[in-house]
């Protein structure tokens, strides 16, 4: 016991990635036994980070269960782990979507090791992002989730897939550029990447100091433009945003479910953990600009997503538009940060981050549950199909209803958190981006009418065989339930986790 | 002229002359038996140098093993040997100007050289050389492991010569 | 806590409890999910009862009103709570809520055919088509039970949740959780026969429009929390923050900040009370079953849309063009919405129609400053429109199961023209539908719509409103008009066709309800006769007045009685009563109608404008500009230009430096030389040792002398 | 006595008509002695030069010695190099056994 409370998180982090050399010494063509290895594998995080939730003093300040290990002393680098109330968050739900997603691919019959195998890395290279409080290890982890993702969209996605992993990788990897060169600017200039060190050290350089050739004040811009854009990509930001819905039509189910759950957060969390502490003055500055984009992305989002034809598309696009939301906060923050609008406008950012990731998650895996059984994602091939899959179609109402934000849900909480907070600080940009909540309803019941509503299509009504409409099964509803527990339980009584968020916002900005 | 130096002399000639016939004669066996006669020249030079045991194990080695394995191995093959063509080949000029170009630059370098004319060592008043020798060979401060090591060499020539002259057939 | 706040926060619960319970375990039995619901109904209905005879106890209610509230969002060092409040507004709205749900779900259970058989070809997602019994040897067409009859049940009971949650609230955000729930459920019930093409299109345009509007409403809640740093309706009533809203310009079209959040929180009622020019949804929402109709117009959603501005009252009454604004549109919608409603056929549209005009009233009423009118319109409206609505089902009903009789479905049930003749067929719906259609009118001293209507018209008149109250006048003159017409065309003169002629009474499911809102209809009149009227004044006191009244931090004075008003609305209702008799009379087809026309028939094309301005170019320019011409044109046609691009890049270094320079020049040539140089010196290897070694000392003749001459000397 | 020049000198003629031996002869036998002249007039060197030199170091006799001892082993693995040829290839001609070039 004392073990694991001292090393609770190396315990999470690593225990995936073990899990998956492990499975690498599996017999071979045991499917059966490589799902629920790796299902039982990625519980055991999701436990430990229940058990760090429940001992988790939100109230102290800074990080904690700290952990420290030497990685590269040369360069002042080190394995430097600590969560607070914001990354704690970000933890529960990568522990909680992984063994979901996991579960929602027991349908993959292909190539079964290789694809838990993955999955497995891709947790770890999330949670360490999550984690890490050093810049280079930040980094490594950062990139490490990517591969996996790669591989996955492009060995198990459907028929464009190449386009879009590459796509994917290319874009990330452009994005991720400017991170490392900045990242290198700062443990140049201070010989460490430790990040608690950086926050005082960085943010104390006085403005007509003179670093490497160049006034502070523009080395600054350059490295706050380098984090900002990578991190932009990664959200995504409009007009860095095509490769999403690319990457998460293409992705297999439980891929998009990642994808969207989890690591559209990854660039929400490196605003919040690295640009708003280590820029608050490009970060008024440019938050103008910021907020300009974010509700682009609001608007054109939902507009996109009402556009579509193909349904993973659509909720792909929803994604653009949720998450619009998360940097509107953050640039209303940034604009005015210490005040209380800022505060509730980071609470709903932060709140939001989690909620979509509940949300997304569960209409991506809802559109792989049809598409496996019917092979199109062509809304307007399906149509009336509620009496035929009758729970799948309430299961699917009900998890629109969180992602369009119907109040008693949990997208609503979020949602109005971050008008409320935005509103005195950015009226302007927060009337514009009503535009894209209201077409929010237009798209996602623009799903919802394709689907289930209208005339059924006699075609699947009398399908046969392996295209016929089957009812959604225990398994996948066993995936769809704890998400949505959440979701009702946070669109009720979100005190829960906001308290956490809330002091922890409290005690960063 | 000591008389030291007309021995030397005698022999030197002797062991030259020889030497040159078993480069040039035409019959082989010839050549092995000139070879022994100039053997012998240098067992008697190493003679006059105070090495006794070297002059014995010339004459012991060197004419008793060495130049009679030469006679059998000529004999083995001696269809080829009778007068069939020239015994020199066609560079042979050249290989005498390079021997000629060899010799005179080891007179010229021993020309050059301060310690040319030095004079014998005197031995000092108990020493042995052939004990010291034997002392030397068998020591594991001196030369106990060369020694050793040739002796290894000779065991492995000696297995490498049966093997490759084995007569399969 | 009291036991008046605990039951207050017990009251939404029974009817969501129910929802979940049908939703997850009881759905399969039909029986058993109506007796939940019903059953889930009526504890609330009893919590209400409990509460509204508390409340009616207490003396200055308004200034000691029940409350109770709980942390529940952390934000930043302080929270934001949530809880309830009774105070006489709620008290009130709660009783006819209250009453009219109940009655709704136990009505819900004839209307759906509980106990009938199931459907020959019954379809979900459809409307029951009846099924073929036989009985006494031969064979005979009965109606059929609704398939997803336990569904129903469960929306309703969300649907009800929804409007308690509402009027229950003490704060702006739970209510306006309320709102959209309701908003889901309407969503959800007008869709209830989903595989209808129109009943889809009806729900998504009803999400749609009220979503325009609820948009607005969150960003006025945005704004006040920002401004005020509560939600809490009491707080910010209190004196020193509505001075501050009152004094804080706006800095938008000089409002003042109490204005324009007044202003952003009244378009979300016209969103959700179907007012002018967000009224579109409504009439198209009769695609659903007809209790929802009932739910949706008069009990709760259109109720919760004036209830909010009721509620906001103080807070919107502070600036005076925001209550301009407001008269505006509540008189201008009570109006136009009258107009349309004359050259409407469909029975229940014509009631839809009227629904919007007198929702108008209300808001009017509250535009011009008429709180207690408007409340008093609100509760009366809401018996009276719930008793006609579940009239015109159970006239459909009856209809249906004369179509049934004949087979003939190509006739349709709701067409008034269709009809005829069904006060002997159905007395008892007769009756209740005629007292529901004079308490529309204003039918003078009996109903209780004249009362409240009257009140109306007393407050725009006394303080000075011509404008509104002739606009009124005209509006309430039509209300009787079309509402006589609806009475004529559906139950004098002679059956216009077979079915007609085979129309049945309902069961008693459907008939109880109807007779205990008729009760309503007429009864609740009398709480609120003014004390000046003559003859009848102060034989009943204006208990309503009073208590309602005591909502307000100041106690709104009663008008000053006057004749002018008194005479207006007995003319108007009188009059339209009768010229809507004489006039439909005798015209028995469409053809007749002399008021058929199509401007009003097509309700002033206000769909098609709107799909033609905003609905078609919002797709047009969500597919066409930010999908394929920003996102797959501009942005990942730049994304596409990195491709050629890194690939003409790395084409032009591989053919112009890879290719010739390094590949050429230094790798083949240097293999070249090499190759050239191997050539021309393998004469050299002869095979021959002798030459080697000859070559070898030559070299080493060579190196040395070299070495000899040039370094050692 | 007699000079070192003049032992250096022998020495040296003799490996020059060793080295005109190993350079000139056709046949392979004959090349062998020619070695074997080459590694006689080297003993003579070490061997003066060990009695001009300290003769307390015995360095220089034990130097023939193992001269002595690959002479032998070179003359055994040769001449049955020699004979292996002589029967496959019928010949001890070295110019004839030019199969290792190109």
């Amino acid at each position: 016991m004392d073990f694991i409370s001292t090393h609770l998180l190396s315990l999470i982090l690593f225990t995936p990635a073990v899990a998956a050399l492990l499975l690498l010494f599996m017999p071979k063509d045991e499917p059966r036994l490589y799902r629920w290895f790796a299902l039982g594998a990625s519980l055991v995080p999701f436990v430990l980070s229940l058990i760090a939730w429940f001992h988790f003093q939100s109230g102290e300040p800074g990080f904690q269960f700290e952990e420290t290990y030497v990685w590269y002393q040369a360069i002042g680098s080190s394995l430097h782990l600590g969560v607070d109330g914001l990354s704690l968050t970000m933890v529960l739900l990568t522990t909680l979507l992984t063994p979901l997603a996991i579960l929602a691919s027991f349908s993959i019959t292909e190539k079964v090791k290789a694809y838990m195998m993955l999955f497995l890395f891709l947790e770890m290279g999330m949670l360490g992002v999550f984690m890490s409080l050093d810049l280079l290890v930040f980094f490594v982890f950062w990139e490490v989730g990517l591969v996996p993702m790669y591989f996955l969209i492009n060995q198990w996605g459907s028929a464009n897939r190449n386009y879009a992993s590459l796509k994917f990788l290319i874009y990330t990897m452009g994005g991720s550029l400017g991170l490392l060169l900045a990242i290198q600017l700062l443990g140049v200039l201070f010989g460490t990447y430790d990040l608690i060190t950086l926050y005082q050290n960085w943010t104390s350089l006085k403005p007509n100091e003179v670093l490497l050739g160049m006034s502070v004040q523009t080395v600054k811009t350059i490295a706050f433009w380098a984090f900002a854009i990578a991190f932009a990509i990664k959200i995504p930001v409009w007009p860095f945003h095509t490769w999403l819905p690319d990457a998460h039509t293409e992705a297999p189910t439980a891929g998009s479910m990642i994808l969207a759950g989890v690591l559209l957060k990854l660039g929400a969390y490196g605003f919040l953990r690295l640009i708003l502490p280590l820029y608050p003055v490009e970060a008024k500055v440019f938050a103008g600009a910021l907020a300009l984009l974010a509700t682009a992305a609001i608007v054109f989002g939902a507009l996109a997503s009402y556009a579509q034809t193909d349904f993973k598309r659509l909720v792909a696009y929803s994604s653009v538009n949720h998450m619009g939301f998360v940097v509107l906060g953050i640039a209303a923050a940034g604009l005015a940060s210490g005040t209380e609008d800022a505060t509730i406008a980071l609470n709903g950012a932060i709140l939001q981050m989690f909620n979509h990731g509940l949300s997304a998650a569960g209409m991506f895996f809802l559109v792989g549950v049809i598409y496996e059984r019917t092979h199109t994602r062509n809304l307007e091939e399906f149509g009336g199909l509620f009496p035929l899959v009758p729970v799948y179609g309430g299961i699917l109402i009900f998890t629109s209803m969180a992602s369009l934000g119907l109040p008693g849900l949990n997208g609503f909480i979020s949602e109005f958190l971050v008008v409320r907070g935005t509103w005195p600080i950015l009226t302007g940009y927060t009337v514009i981006s009503m535009l894209g909540l209201l077409f929010t309803g237009a798209y996602i019941l623009k799903g919802i009418k394709k689907v289930l509503h209208g005339p059924m299509n006699e075609h699947w009504a009398a399908a046969r065989g392996e295209h016929r409409l089957t009812e959604i099964n225990t398994r996948e509803i066993l995936v769809m339930a704890p998400l949505m527990v959440l979701i009702l339980w946070i669109g009720i009584y979100p005190a829960w986790i906001l308290d956490v968020i809330n002091k922890a916002v409290v005690m960063l900005f | 002229m000591t008389g030291a130096q007309i021995i030397f002399l005698v022999v030197a000639f002797f062991t030259l002359g020889s030497g040159l016939m078993v480069v040039t004669t035409r019959n082989l066996v010839h050549a092995a038996l000139w070879l022994i006669a100039t053997l012998f020249g240098v067992a008697v030079m190493f003679a006059l140098l105070n090495a006794s045991f070297l002059a014995v194990v010339q004459v012991v080695v060197y004419i008793g093993a060495i130049a009679i394995l030469f006679i059998f191995a000529v004999m083995l093959t001696r269809k080829e040997m009778r007068d069939q063509g020239p015994q020199l080949n066609r560079n042979w000029w050249f290989g005498a100007l390079l021997s000629v170009v060899t010799f005179s630059g080891l007179f010229a370098l021993l020309q050059g050289w301060s310690g040319i004319s030095k004079t014998p060592a005197v031995f000092p008043s108990d020493f042995d050389a052939v004990t010291a020798l034997g002392n030397a060979l068998v020591s594991p401060d001196a030369y106990v492991l060369p020694f050793e090591v040739a002796s290894v060499l000779l065991v492995a020539a000696l297995v490498g010569a049966v093997y490759v002259a084995f007569n399969r057939k | 806590m009291t036991t008046e706040t605990l039951i207050t926060w017990l009251i939404p619960l029974p009817p969501v409890l129910a929802f979940f319970l049908i939703v997850l375990f009881t759905n399969r039995s039909k029986a058993l999910s109506h007796t939940i619901a019903v059953g889930g109904a009526l504890l609330s209905w009893l919590g209400s009862m409990y509460v509204f005879w508390r409340a009616l106890g207490v003396e200055h209610l308004g200034e000691h009103p029940f409350e109770s509230s709980i942390n529940w969002l952390p934000l930043g060092d302080t929270w934001l709570k949530i809880g309830v409040l009774v105070d006489p507004l709620t008290a009130v709205t709660l009783f006819f809520v209250a009453w009219t749900v109940l009655m709704i779900f136990l009505y819900s259970v004839g209307y759906h055919n509980y106990g009938q058989p199931q459907g020959d070809h019954d379809h979900k997602g459809l409307p029951p088509h009846g099924a073929t019994v036989e009985e006494h040897g031969h064979k005979h067409v009965v109606p059929s039970v609704e398939p997803m009859y336990s569904r129903f049940f469960a929306f309703i009971g969300l649907f009800a949740f929804g409007m308690f949650v509402l009027v229950v609230s003490d704060n702006l955000l739970t209510l306006f959780v309320g709102w959209e729930i309701m908003g889901l459920c309407s969503y959800l019930l007008i869709g209830f026969w989903y595989a209808k093409p129109s009943a889809r299109d009806a729900a998504v345009k009803a999400f749609m429009t009220t979503r325009v509007g609820d948009v607005f409403m969150l960003l006025g809640i945005a704004y006040l929390y920002s401004v005020t740093g509560t939600l809490s309706v009491r707080t910010i009533f209190s004196e020193e923050i509505l001075h501050t809203l009152d004094t804080i310009p706006s800095g938008f079209l000089g409002f003042s900040t109490a204005g324009l959040i007044g202003l952003l929180l009244f378009i979300g009622t016209v969103g959700k009370s179907a007012q002018f020019p967000l009224h579109v949804w409504l009439p198209d929402a009769m695609e659903g079953p007809t209790p929802v109709s009932a739910m949706i117009h008069a009990a709760t959603m259109v109720s919760a849309g004036v209830y909010a501005v009721i509620r906001m009252f103080p807070l919107i009454s502070l600036d005076e063009r925001t209550m301009t604004i407001v008269a505006f549109i509540g008189a201008f919608t009570a109006i136009f919405a009258a107009t349309i409603a004359v050259a409407q056929n469909d029975i229940k549209r014509v009631l839809a129609y009227s629904t919007i005009s007198q929702l108008g009233f209300m808001i009017a009423a509250l535009g011009i400053g008429a709180y207690v009118a408007a409340v008093f319109h609100l509760i009366t409206h809401a018996f009276f429109k719930a008793l006609l609505f579940l009239g015109s089902g159970s006239v459909i009903h009856g209809m249906e199961h004369g179509v049934l009789h004949t087979g003939n479905h190509d006739v349709d049930p709701q067409d008034m023209f269709n009809m005829g003749g069904l006060k002997s067929k159905m007395p008892i719906t007769f009756w209740t539908f005629l007292i529901g259609g004079f308490a529309l009118s204003g039918f003078p001293i009996v109903t209780a719509g004249f009362w409240s209507k009257d009140e109306i018209f007393a407050d725009a008149w006394g303080h000075g409103h011509t404008a509104v109250f002739i606009t009124l006048a005209v509006a309430a003159f039509l209300t009787a008009f079309y509402t006589m017409r609806q009475i004529t065309l559906t139950f004098f003169g002679e059956p216009r066709t077979k079915e007609a002629e085979h129309a049945q009474e309902t069961p008693w499911t459907m008939t109880l309800p109807l007779v205990i809102l008729a009760i309503f209809a007429i009864g609740y009149g009398w709480f609120g006769i003014p004390e000046h009227f003559p003859g009848l004044g102060g034989l009943v006191p204006n208990w309503l007045h009073e208590f309602v009244g005591g909502t307000l931090a100041e106690h709104p004075e009663a008008v000053v009685f006057s004749w002018v008003p008194l005479i207006t609305s007995l003319v108007v209702a009188l009059g339209g009563l009768t010229l809507g008799y004489f006039f439909y009379r005798d015209v028995n087809s469409p053809v007749e109608d002399k008021l058929q026309i199509g401007f009003l028939k097509n309700k002033y094309y206000f769909d098609e404008i709107y799909d033609t301005v905003f609905v078609k170019p919002a797709y047009w320019f969500a597919e066409n500009i930010v999908y394929k011409f920003l996102d797959q044109g501009v942005i990942d046609g730049i994304l596409h230009l990195f491709g050629p691009g890194t690939q003409g890049i790395g084409d032009s270094v591989r053919n112009y430096f890879d290719l010739p320079v390094i590949n050429r020049l230094i790798g083949d040539g240097s293999a070249d030389v090499t190759y050239w140089f191997g050539g021309k010196l393998r004469a050299i290897q002869t095979g021959r040792i002798q030459q080697y070694l000859m070559l070898t000392l030559i070299i080493f003749v060579v190196v040395g002398a070299a070495l000899y001459f040039f370094v050692l000397a | 006595m007699v000079p070192l020049s003049w032992y250096l000198i022998f020495s040296a003629a003799l490996f020059s008509i060793g080295l005109f031996g190993v350079l000139s002869r056709r046949n392979a036998v004959a090349i062998l002695l020619g070695v074997e002249l080459m590694l006689n007039s080297v003993n003579v060197n070490l061997a003066a030069f060990w009695r001009y030199g300290d003769v307390a170091d015995i360095a220089g006799q034990v130097f023939a010695i193992i001269v002595f001892a690959v002479a032998a082993a070179e003359v055994s693995v040769g001449l049955a190099l020699v004979i292996s040829v002589y029967r496959r290839r019928n010949t001890v001609i070295a110019d004839d056994l030019d199969m290792m070039k190109f």
